[in-house]
């Protein structure tokens, strides 16, 4: 019940949780006996400071793309979808049978085939929870939760009794065809004659993740899908007076969710690692959360949030290089502080900053 | 399977649910009182980090289980600020505990110990020791009594009755006084709490300390009980799970203790096989057994067996005033 | 400078890593020298590590651990000038020196002592992952403890079939307890962090533990009656040594090479008796001079003996 | 001169921007029931809430008894002998009607002793105000007179000495109704202190002793109930002098459109809310559904708008429309030609957090003129078409971008309205057209359905306004505990006759079918 102008909604407020977020963090770090604005200086120029430490922000700022934009698009449907962790985990397993299964003559065609494959995955996983939810009423942020821990055994018994290589004694896949390579950002940038390091794993899939990104603005915006799921969100009771099935818009988004979640392991499984490991996603599905309540659910926010994310995550890993005693920890403890920030606790800003733009409007 | 197989089964099983009961009981405070909690696991860990640390610190246990306690109930107050006061998402609350609590004591473990996120060894008087309960030596003897008084029962740490007593006095509260009265109440429909005279975020704080406390003990349990320290992510998904046996348990005392025995017994029955041959369906991959709590927790939420129905409250922001 | 990226137990895992750390260590004090390290967090840094190492200008580049190995193999061709060595496992490329141990010689030591040390005449052993690594280090055991006495029932386990098998101390100790109620009074264990558990609840129980990879008799002095030792610390020491002038290829290091032993220090001397000490001593000896083979696991995946 | 047992001064009250309570006083005489009338969102439960202690007020000051209180929650006002039910009750629908009675008003620690008590102080309360109702049984299994039952047994069971009934009729049988002024009657006469809100005004002349108007947030009049008349009580509730009719041609109807036969409707917990309605609307024509509200009438609406399954056989335009399973969604009704306008625009009818322009295509979002090829909305039309509408409708501010909840209630209702009888619908069911719309509004939308029976459609109104439903409708059926219990046409009957319907008090359902027949033949 408020007019606040848009600027405040979608800027101003994501950045004060921002700072927020951060002030504590520089207190964490204080706490731990070093400098916050150094240890600040070393996160910005380890990620953004050289083309190497810029390769490796973008490689993590492609997967955290993919999962926030599973939770932005699953949140459009006021679903909560804490299961990218599990869906991406099973993108990589059918990323993995295509990148081993078919002896790929060149990466264009390896890299649709992999999409394709990783996509269903990952909506498969989401099927059962989302079926749940449709027809029984089982809470989606449970039952992903659980699927979360089935991926992760599923996984260990995939790689264990299938995919390992016998004789082979870490429990991962043999390495992907040769045709399955996706150019790395040295190698497509070389083509435009551009040098760029060779040891960044940022890849092609970047692009994808950019690809990605209009089509769920498209979809979300410009389609009467989009529309529907919009709707369903914004208020169950209205869509079921406009003929919106509820069963149809919680498939359809979470399965779309799941699908976009799979698709992160085209980068990590396929791009980088290139077979498949046991933890490929490394919590990515969980950033996926903090990443779609920064960028408030709409694609370029995602963007924008996932860059910020990639940035601390290799700027973390150069902290723990330069300051032995501020562990990479802190990025997940900067995480959990923006989610509660932006999520848990945006009332504690947004109440107050409401406050005073409705006083400002009623002085003037 | 003779009996000291069982008995070993059995008593594996019961320090393996330990953990769970607390956390689960942490929960079924917390949710009925119209609080879901996801956030389990980020209190279980930061106790276990800090009733470790400070009983390294300072070599007592029960200094140590006194810090952890506080870091749960201070993990358990920002929850309560966040979805209580600030009327937030319980849910998006709920995943930041766990990440911080996962961050953080990685974080301050490497800089307090420098030994990698862990904590020292603990020993003799910072850790919790088995206690031999009446007559278990005299009766250890006996035929079927002896190994089960004797091996089963007996030689538990404290904790361990602890949380076993914690089922019948949980019940007792929530079912046999005013508080548990108000409790359910609030979760169920808080109007009718508040419009009684009540005030409903008083009750709701009170029941997320006490979901901090029991979280608090349960993570004691696991670093200077069952284990002899910390080490980083040790509670590995256990309030998940018991997240999981809350559902299980829809939300009762009694089945509660059940249903953490269940995941107890399949998480001993998964520790020590490693594939189990089951005639007329073959071997049985540990994997599975791992996964079977959550397996079996989608399919009572499912509904095939048996509904669970949460508190109609829960996880909604009480809005008096819109 | 040289660097060292250790295993997902981290540098204090008490055990392999710890070892190597030792190593790098000794090697710092010894040279005046400095090197850089990593402990990677996840799966996914082992190629992150090594290349950010490698990029630095970092050489040679030290990895402990057989998980390594696919990686390596991976990133090793993009970094020619870089001398790479991997611990544990054998990596076939041009810049890298590969160090293996003959831990079923050792194993094969400390069983031995074991089995002349049993009085209930069943030991138990506790391995990590179930890979032909550890395997190699169980069935050293039973042939240590099959040759002092072939009625000594060993009950052998291992902790699981993915990596945190090895970082799992609760686990660890619920399978000690389980094989010290069937009857085992020595539980030797080759699982890395998880070790720390075994050992815990060996003491405990009033029975004896067996350490493994660095000396870990002080751990519970006077409970664990010895550690199998795996001289990584040496190896690292010898690799950073050598520098970039590190040659290439295979080498393995046994009982003749002093890679693998056991630990006898003032933690577990009163445990072990002049007649066991003796008779270890002869078996170490004819180890080393190729009179006496111990089967090797990995060679054919088969143990003889079980 | 005795105290007044409760005595309001300027109690004032806002939620946001809107202003429930304006500089409100009032005086309530000791052993009186004292009437409160006023539409709906007058701001009656909200004055009663201050008064009980469950919402602030801004500014003001509370007497009870003389002596000026603070009343910062409801324990205060339980102390102070205050009792309160609601108009939706508080209650758990889980717990025993014994655990919801001591819930709050446990004397100590332990349970089972005041659950004692209050088994024994409910038997003797059954017994003294014919209060019965099973301490054992749980909540979820009564029947809401029996609800309201305990709700009132927890004021007494914490003595109160006042207290207030927020429209308790509201969801009672007529026969409730009566047994619920007996108790009324004899806990005043026992010395108890009773407001009443309702806003039904046979009630206030049949129990009250002294009645207050209010209107739009502020106090309008205090009356002695027997110097006033329900003529002049509804004048002072709308503000205006009753029945502002408008000036309509006679119908013409044409063809029969609606025709619904035998019609049952069961709400999600299995409890029939129509049992076996029949009735006809026919071109061109009006039929408007008198009733007090809750009895069926907006399960009427949601099965013939989709939003509900039922049984029995409905008919349009001679065709027979599936109830329930493929092809009963809302959608489909669309396709029927079926135009829903929702009772609550807010809830149903409007995404209160989409742009003029978004809600304008609301539910028709697959027309024509929404798609552009086989999945994009078309934006500009879409913009172009709101843009034309709202002129049309003069809906203000005419910004298509602006979110539906920034706009007021009646220009909401403009946009409903608008998007609904633009699509020509050969019937639109409408409810509560203008609830919580002022005067200028209900003129004009009053004027937009009429063009529309004009232009040929038919148009089944529901309407809990009986004003409504005599500007607008040229038959009416009225609706009592799910049955049509009556059917006059508009001309012929007058306010006391549907009243007296309305109130259950009349023909037999049989009577009820055959005059039914009798009109529409
Ligand atoms: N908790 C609340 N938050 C915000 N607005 C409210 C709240 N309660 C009531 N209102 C608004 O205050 C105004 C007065 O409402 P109130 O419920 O007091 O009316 P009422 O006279 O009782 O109406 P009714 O006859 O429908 O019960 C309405 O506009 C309503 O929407
Ligand atoms: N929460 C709000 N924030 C901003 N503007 C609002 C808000 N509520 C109402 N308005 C604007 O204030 C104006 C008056 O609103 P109000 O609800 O008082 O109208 P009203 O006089 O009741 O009219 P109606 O009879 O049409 O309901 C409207 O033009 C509306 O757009
Ligand atoms: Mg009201
Ligand atoms: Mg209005």
């Amino acid at each position: 019940m408020n007019k606040l102008p848009k600027w405040v909604d979608v800027a101003l407020i994501p950045f004060i949780n921002l700072v927020l977020a951060l002030l504590v963090s520089g207190l964490v770090v204080l706490w731990i006996g070093e400098n916050p604005l150094h240890a600040m200086q070393i996160i910005v120029q380890g990620s953004l400071g050289s083309a190497y430490g810029l390769g490796y922000t973008l490689y993590y700022t492609t997967n955290f793309v993919f999962t926030g934009l599973a939770v932005a698009v699953a949140f459009q449907a006021r679903m909560f979808n804490i299961g990218g962790e599990g869906q991406a985990l099973l993108g990589g397993v059918g990323v993995a049978i295509i990148c081993l299964g078919v002896n790929w003559p060149h990466w264009l065609l390896a890299l649709p085939a992999a999409i394709v494959a990783g996509a269903l995955f990952g909506a498969g996983w989401s099927l059962i929870p989302a079926y749940l939810q449709a027809k029984r009423g089982s809470h989606i942020v449970i039952t992903t939760i659980m699927f979360n821990f089935i991926a992760y055994s599923l996984m260990v018994y995939l790689l264990v009794n299938h995919f390992k290589p016998a004789g082979e004694m870490a429990p991962e896949s043999a390495a992907f065809v040769a045709g399955s390579h996706l150019p790395s950002g040295h190698e497509a940038l070389g083509w435009l004659g551009i040098n760029f390091p060779k040891s960044p794993p940022v890849n092609v899939s970047f692009i994808v993740a950019l690809i990605a990104c209009v089509l769920v603005w498209l979809l979300i915006w410009r389609t009467r899908l989009g529309y529907a799921i919009r709707a369903f969100g914004l208020s169950e009771t209205a869509a079921s007076y406009a003929g919106i099935s509820s069963f149809r818009i919680i498939m359809v988004s979470m399965l779309i969710s799941g699908a976009l979640a799979g698709l992160m392991a085209v980068n990590s499984v396929m791009g980088e690692a290139e077979r498949l490991l046991i933890d490929s996603v490394q919590g990515a599905g969980f950033v996926g959360i903090a990443v779609a309540l920064m960028g408030r659910s709409h694609p370029l926010g995602v963007l924008l949030a996932a860059l910020l994310f990639g940035l601390l995550y290799q700027g973390g890993a150069e902290l723990e290089f330069e300051l032995p005693s501020v562990t990479r920890e802190m990025i997940v403890v900067i995480q959990g502080l923006v989610i509660l920030f932006t999520g848990a606790l945006e009332n504690m800003v947004r109440l107050p900053v409401e406050n005073y733009f409705i006083r400002r409007k009623a002085g003037n | 399977m003779d009996l000291l197989v069982v008995v070993q089964l059995l008593d594996s099983m019961l320090r393996l649910s330990a953990p769970l009961l607390f956390a689960c009981l942490a929960g079924l405070y917390s949710e009925r009182a119209g609080i879901f909690d996801i956030g389990l696991e980020g209190k279980l860990l930061a106790s276990a980090f800090f009733s470790a640390a400070f009983a390294a610190i300072t070599g007592s246990v029960w200094l140590g289980m006194a810090a952890g306690i506080t870091a749960s109930v201070l993990l358990a107050l920002i929850h309560g600020v966040a979805s209580i006061t600030f009327r937030g998402n319980q849910l998006i609350s709920g995943v930041a505990i766990n990440f911080l609590a996962s961050g953080l004591t990685a974080l301050i473990g490497q800089n307090w110990f420098k030994i990698g996120g862990r904590t020292p060894s603990l020993s003799g008087d910072a850790r919790f020791l088995p206690v031999d309960l009446p007559f278990a030596s005299a009766l250890a003897d006996v035929p079927i009594i002896g190994p089960l008084y004797s091996d089963l029962i007996s030689g538990h740490t404290i904790l361990v009755y602890v949380g076993l007593l914690a089922v019948p006095t949980t019940w007792w509260i929530l079912f046999r006084t005013r508080f548990g009265l108000r409790l359910r109440a609030v979760g169920e429909n808080p109007e009718a709490v508040d419009t009684g005279g009540i005030s409903v975020t008083r009750l709701r704080y009170q029941a997320t300390l006490i979901c901090g406390l029991l979280c608090g003990l349960g993570g004691a349990y696991l670093a200077t009980g069952m284990a002899a320290g910390f080490i980083k992510d040790m509670s590995a998904g256990k309030g998940f799970m018991a997240l999981a046996a809350l559902i299980f348990a829809k939300w009762r005392p009694g089945y509660a203790l059940y249903a953490c025995l269940l995941f107890g017994l399949l998480e001993a029955i998964a520790i020590r096989y490693q594939s189990i041959q089951i005639a007329g369906v073959g071997t049985v991959p540990v994997q599975f057994m791992q996964a079977l709590p959550y397996i079996l927790t989608i399919i009572i939420l499912a509904g095939f067996v048996g509904k669970a129905i949460p508190p109609r409250a829960g996880g909604v922001p009480y809005v008096k005033e819109r | 400078d040289p660097a060292i990226i250790y295993d997902l137990g981290g540098k204090f895992d008490k055990s392999f890593n710890e070892s190597a750390y030792t190593g790098a260590e000794g090697w710092k004090a010894r040279t005046g020298g400095s090197y850089r390290e990593i402990e990677i967090q996840s799966e996914a840094q082992r190629e992150q590590a090594i290349r950010r190492l490698a990029s630095s200008g970092s050489n040679p580049i030290v990895m402990t651990g057989f998980a390594f190995a696919s990686t390596l193999a991976a990133v090793a061709p993009d970094f020619p000038d870089t001398k790479f060595a991997i611990i544990d496992s054998v990596v076939d490329e041009p810049n890298v020196r590969s160090v293996v141990f003959s831990e079923h010689e050792g194993s094969y030591l400390v069983g031995v002592i074991a089995g002349m040390t049993t009085k209930t005449n069943t030991v138990g052993f506790v391995g990590g992952m179930g890979i032909g690594l550890i395997k190699r280090f169980a069935c050293g055991y039973v042939q240590g403890v099959k040759a002092v006495n072939p009625d000594i029932q060993v009950i052998q386990q291992m902790t699981g079939s993915d990596p945190s098998a090895w970082n799992d101390p609760v686990k660890g100790s619920e399978i000690t307890k389980s094989q010290v109620s069937s009857g085992a009074d020595i539980v030797y264990h080759a699982a890395g962090g998880t070790g720390v558990g075994v050992l815990q609840a060996a003491h405990d129980a009033g029975i004896l533990g067996i350490g493994v990879d660095s000396n870990q008799n002080h751990l519970h002095p006077g409970s664990v009656l010895t550690s199998m030792l795996k001289r990584v610390d040496v190896a690292v020491d010898e690799l950073f040594t050598a520098g970039t002038d590190l040659s290439t290829g295979v080498k393995v290091l046994g009982v003749a090479e002093n890679g693998v032993g056991y630990a006898l220090d003032e933690h577990n001397a009163p445990l072990i008796p002049e007649d066991v000490l003796a008779e270890v001593e002869a078996k170490r000896a004819a180890i080393a001079d190729g009179n006496l083979q111990v089967h090797n696991y990995t060679t054919d995946d088969s143990c003889p003996v079980n | 001169m005795t105290a007044p047992a409760i005595e309001l001064r300027n109690i004032s009250k806002a939620f946001g921007p809107v202003q429930a309570n304006k500089d409100i006083s009032i005086s309530v005489a000791p052993k009186t029931i004292h009437g409160i009338v006023g539409e709906n969102g007058a701001g009656k439960s909200t004055l009663m809430s201050i008064l009980y202690g469950f919402y602030r007020a801004d500014k003001g000051e509370i007497f009870v008894n003389g002596e000026q209180m603070d009343i910062p929650n409801s324990q205060a006002a339980i102390a102070a002998g205050i009792g309160m039910v609601h108009q939706h009750f508080k209650l758990v629908q889980n717990f025993t009607v014994l655990e919801n009675v001591v819930l709050g008003a446990e004397d100590q620690i332990l349970l089972q002793p005041s659950l004692e008590k209050a088994r024994s102080l409910l038997q003797e309360l059954a017994e003294g105000y014919e209060l019965k109702v099973d301490p054992d049984a749980l909540i979820e299994e009564l029947s809401v007179g029996h609800q309201q039952r305990v709700e009132i047994l927890k004021a007494l069971y914490r003595r109160a000495n006042i207290l207030i009934l927020d429209e308790p009729t509201g969801v009672l049988t007529p026969a409730e109704a009566d047994h619920l002024f007996r108790i009324l009657r004899s806990l005043r006469d026992e010395g108890k202190t009773i407001i009443l809100i309702t806003h039904k005004l046979r009630e206030i002349m049949a129990v009250t002793d002294t009645v207050s108007v209010m209107r739009r947030g502020e106090m309008t009049a205090t009356v002695k109930t027997t110097d006033t008349n329900p003529q002049h009580l509804a004048e002072l509730m709308v503000g205006r002098s009753v029945l502002l009719r408008l000036q309509k041609e006679k119908a013409d109807p044409g063809s029969t459109v609606l025709k619904i036969d035998n019609l049952c409707v069961s709400d999600s917990r299995g409890v029939e809310r129509l049992k076996n309605i029949s009735m006809q609307v026919r071109q061109g024509e009006i039929l408007g559904i008198a009733g007090v509200d809750g009895n069926g009438q907006s399960e009427l609406l949601q099965v013939l708008g989709g939003l509900a399954t039922g049984t029995g056989s409905v008919e349009i335009n001679g065709q027979e429309l599936p109830l329930s399973g493929a092809g009963s969604d809302a959608q489909a009704r669309r396709e029927w030609g079926i135009a829903h306008v929702p009772e609550d625009r807010q809830l149903l009818g409007l995404v209160m957090d989409f742009m003029a322009w978004e809600n304008m295509a609301f539910g028709y979002q697959h027309d024509e003129r929404c798609r552009r090829g086989p999945f994009l909305m078309d934006i500009q039309s879409m913009q172009d078409y709101c843009r034309d509408k709202m002129k049309q409708f003069d809906v203000r501010p005419p910004s298509i971008t602006a979110l539906a909840k920034n706009f007021s209630g009646g220009n909401q209702q403009k946009i409903v309205l608008a998007r609904e009888i633009d699509r020509n619908p050969d019937l639109l069911v409408v409810g509560q057209p203008t609830r919580g719309v002022d005067v200028g509004a209900i003129e004009f939308i009053h004027q937009q359905i009429l063009d529309l029976r004009d232009a040929g459609a038919a148009v089944l109104l529901i309407s809990v306004e009986l004003d409504e439903i005599f500007s607008l409708a040229d038959r009416v059926a009225v609706l009592f505990d799910g049955r049509i219990v009556g059917e006059r046409v508009v001309s012929e009957t007058n306010e006391g006759e549907l009243g007296l319907l309305m109130a259950g008090i009349a023909e037999s359902p049989a009577q009820a079918e055959s005059r039914a027949i009798s009109v529409t033949a």
